[in-house]
């Protein structure tokens, strides 16, 4: 890839945020990864009950708390004040990831380095020489939901595609990601690689194959959309 | 009749050997028992294997402790964070071991110690650098490896209230890592903001039942709660606002 | 709105399959699902497996869908009791298999399958009968037999009281395999005394969050409480008691 | 093993629970399987506190109710209605058993069909052909506790030892008693087989020996007694 392509059409991080929101039907139980899926939330709307996990301990996680109202007792998987909605309920970390590791939840909205077209998914280390590793819950989100979304840009910042053949950075997590939302495109992981389930704007799937190198093509038409939590 | 409480951190903290593994709970600040870190900072105990989520932040409890070179081996889930320059230091300089595990691992791994299952099949991890070298195997379709218990000598944690028989209940995301590393720990000592009159907790919603501790301290109430009720005034580290911050936190 | 209650127990029973695995909480009288399991013979499903801590008392409950042939198999750790009359003679007859778990094993390979681990190894049963041709594994210096865990389709259990979200707690030792069951099924239908208003449950104390429920109906409350009350006046078989035989036990 | 040995002083069963409750310490969390052994909660020093377990769930059990004041909801692992003490905990079966094959509880008392002198337990089953097997939580408890008290009479009503040099019942655990508490004597488990703790009245050791047809010696005097539940 060069970064001198012809600058196709791009949402915003916000836009993406809102498109995943919307993806998610009611009484959804929902974790969203540390940075910007977290975002995914300020766009759930009002009026649907949509319920959000966090990893250390809490299902019924609310907005932030208002200012002077910070409770350090209260906080979301990014260490940041959050506050419990009406029907919350709180419960220790074993409990917590055994929801997520025994497949609770419905989804999980993700950040990545690269995900492959095999549904691979590396997100927590550049493997670069010195870094201190670190990894947290991603490797337990990333096995852990139903469906797991990723939430990123289609390119990094040299212009590379985070949407590979093989994950060439470290991995989070084997053949786990469901879906990818990107500032060009939202791609489905299939059995046959990845599927344009929709382009933004100028966006076709040629000019997708084209910024990624990868073989692509169209989203089946009714694809399943997300699983409830029930199965009446 | 049974008294686990104990009438100074001091106390709470005594005779823990060099050489033990401790077990230190919290989440960020939520469930940090900072007063216990501190007293075992002045205990002197080292040669140190700590678990913990975190490898400490700015220079105080934990990172102290790893700042004095008690620590000689740490296990956690997410070391580097923006102000752990006491770890990232020690660790470049090859004075830390560090065993990196997802933190989903670390939970379910504390609560096998505590529960007695000899080792477990996880999901978590496979295919990657975090399960290199461990046992692998296929069941039902699906790939697992093999996770060992994580037990400790001692457990450090923190919560909301206890009686005399160790009975413990937590407050909201503060819960996290503090009832499955009582359950983990040979010896625990819990700081807890109140000790209440037997009987005063609900049984019904007790959170660690008293077999699992050992001795409880009270250190008093947090600075955001007050008469046990939430209050506010304060950062995320639980550090009371200073007027002007609260002022300025008003206007955004 | 999420709304989980149903409103009669025909309807939170509906569309249970023929084949399907079937977890009933319950140990003794506390925390037998009584209108569910009624509810179910009713419903029809047949060719049932059966995970429950017994195998039915008297002719009533799960003896009552034993009697009627729709159990084709039970997992259970304790089928003989004084009147396990029905499953015995089935038994007997070589009309029902069983597979008998150490009650431990049970709970363990419940909350297994609830919790995502693939297999654990457990010390129970080492050496016995009942792990012959089990997995073996000495691990530091102790011996465990390999166990799976234990999945279902459905899971019918009784708790207190329910919110529309499917939150619920318990009362007392009738909470027993109620939170492990829930969490191990696929459908989780629960009957409660009383559906409370979301929010009324206090969210440190809900022992079963919404997640792991997906039908709640309200059966009333038990004959042994009034408005959340104990108010005693039942046998424990939860029966009233006559006035007579009220009497007879006063006297001695 | 023949009947007609000379009758030698036993202690009734009351006595027995009387002598297992002494020997309890203040402090201790203790679970008293079914059937005999639940007679030990009848002797335990009303101003000593001792934390007795059910592994139904609940922790803090206290003694049967009032007559009119039975609670179905509140039993023992026998089915009994019980009461709960200031102090008591409710948990679910999970964390019930995980309590116990975690090693938390100090002392178990079971009952016994047979006991080998390497500490094996039988208690579960005849191994009767036709028989209804049931386990319950007896294999559980068996391998449960730090000390595994059995207490069961020496001889059964034919006249044969419960003590035996190798266990012809199926098994409940392997080298899990510690100590067993018979009508004749009490009896430690020890690397070199049974060793007599205390002979009751006109036994021996020697008459023990010979009624039980193993080989036996006397008890190390100051063997450690049971455990604390803390170290401190």
């Amino acid at each position: 890839m060069t970064t001198d392509q012809p600058t196709a059409t791009r949402v915003s991080r916000d836009e993406l945020a809102a498109r995943i929101a919307a993806d998610i039907p009611e009484g959804s139980y929902v974790n969203l990864g540390i940075g910007a899926p977290t975002l995914v939330a300020d766009f759930l709307p009002d009026d649907l009950e949509i319920i959000l996990h966090t990893e250390n301990g809490m299902l019924g996680m609310g907005p932030k708390p208002a200012p002077g109202l910070v409770d350090p007792d209260l906080i979301n998987a990014g260490k940041q004040p959050v506050t419990a909605l009406s029907g919350a309920a709180y419960f220790h970390h074993a409990d917590s990831f055994g929801m997520m590791r025994g497949g609770h939840l419905d989804v999980c909205v993700l950040g990545a380095f690269q995900v492959s077209q095999d549904g691979d998914l590396a997100n927590w280390s550049t493997g670069a020489p010195g870094a201190i590793p670190a990894v947290g819950g991603a490797m337990d989100l990333a096995i852990g939901a139903k469906n797991v979304y990723v939430m990123t840009d289609l390119l990094t910042k040299t212009g590379e595609s985070k949407l590979v053949e093989q994950c060439t950075y470290p991995l989070t997590g084997v053949g786990c990601v469901t879906r990818v939302y990107t500032d060009h495109a939202i791609f489905d992981v299939t059995p046959d690689g990845f599927a344009v389930r929709e382009a933004f704007g100028d966006n076709t799937v040629e000019s997708l194959a084209e910024l990624t190198g990868l073989r692509l093509r169209e989203a089946a038409a009714s694809a399943s959309s997300t699983g409830q939590g029930t199965e009446d | 009749m049974i008294d686990k409480t104990v009438a100074s951190v001091e106390e709470a903290v005594a005779g823990i050997r060099d050489g033990s593994t401790v077990m230190i709970g919290g989440f960020g600040r939520a469930g940090q028992p900072v007063e216990l870190i501190d007293a075992l900072i002045a205990q002197g105990a080292t040669d140190l294997t700590v678990v913990n989520n975190n490898a400490g932040n700015g220079d105080v409890g934990l990172a102290a402790l790893l700042a004095k070179k008690r620590v000689r081996r740490i296990l956690c889930s997410f070391p580097r964070q923006h102000d752990s320059w006491v770890f990232d230091e020690l660790y470049r300089a090859g004075e830390i071991e560090l065993e990196l595990v997802p933190q989903g691992n670390l939970a379910e791994r504390i609560r096998a110690a505590g529960a007695g299952v000899g080792a477990f099949f996880s999901p978590t991890g496979v295919g990657t650098q975090l399960a290199e070298g461990k046992e692998e195997r296929v069941i039902d379709g699906r790939t697992y490896v093999l996770e060992y218990p994580i037990k400790a000598d001692v457990a450090l944690i923190s919560a909301r209230q206890g009686d005399r028989w160790g009975n413990l209940v937590y407050r909201e995301t503060a819960r996290n890592f503090g009832p499955i590393m009582a359950a983990a720990a040979t010896t625990t000592i819990v700081q807890v903001d109140e000790i209440v009159p037997l009987g005063s907790l609900e049984p019904e919603t007790i959170v660690t039942p008293g077999i699992f501790v050992d001795r409880v301290v009270a250190v008093g109430e947090r600075a955001w709660t007050r008469g046990g009720d939430f209050v506010g005034g304060v950062d995320i580290e639980g550090r009371p606002l200073a007027d002007a911050t609260a002022s300025r936190e008003g206007d955004q």
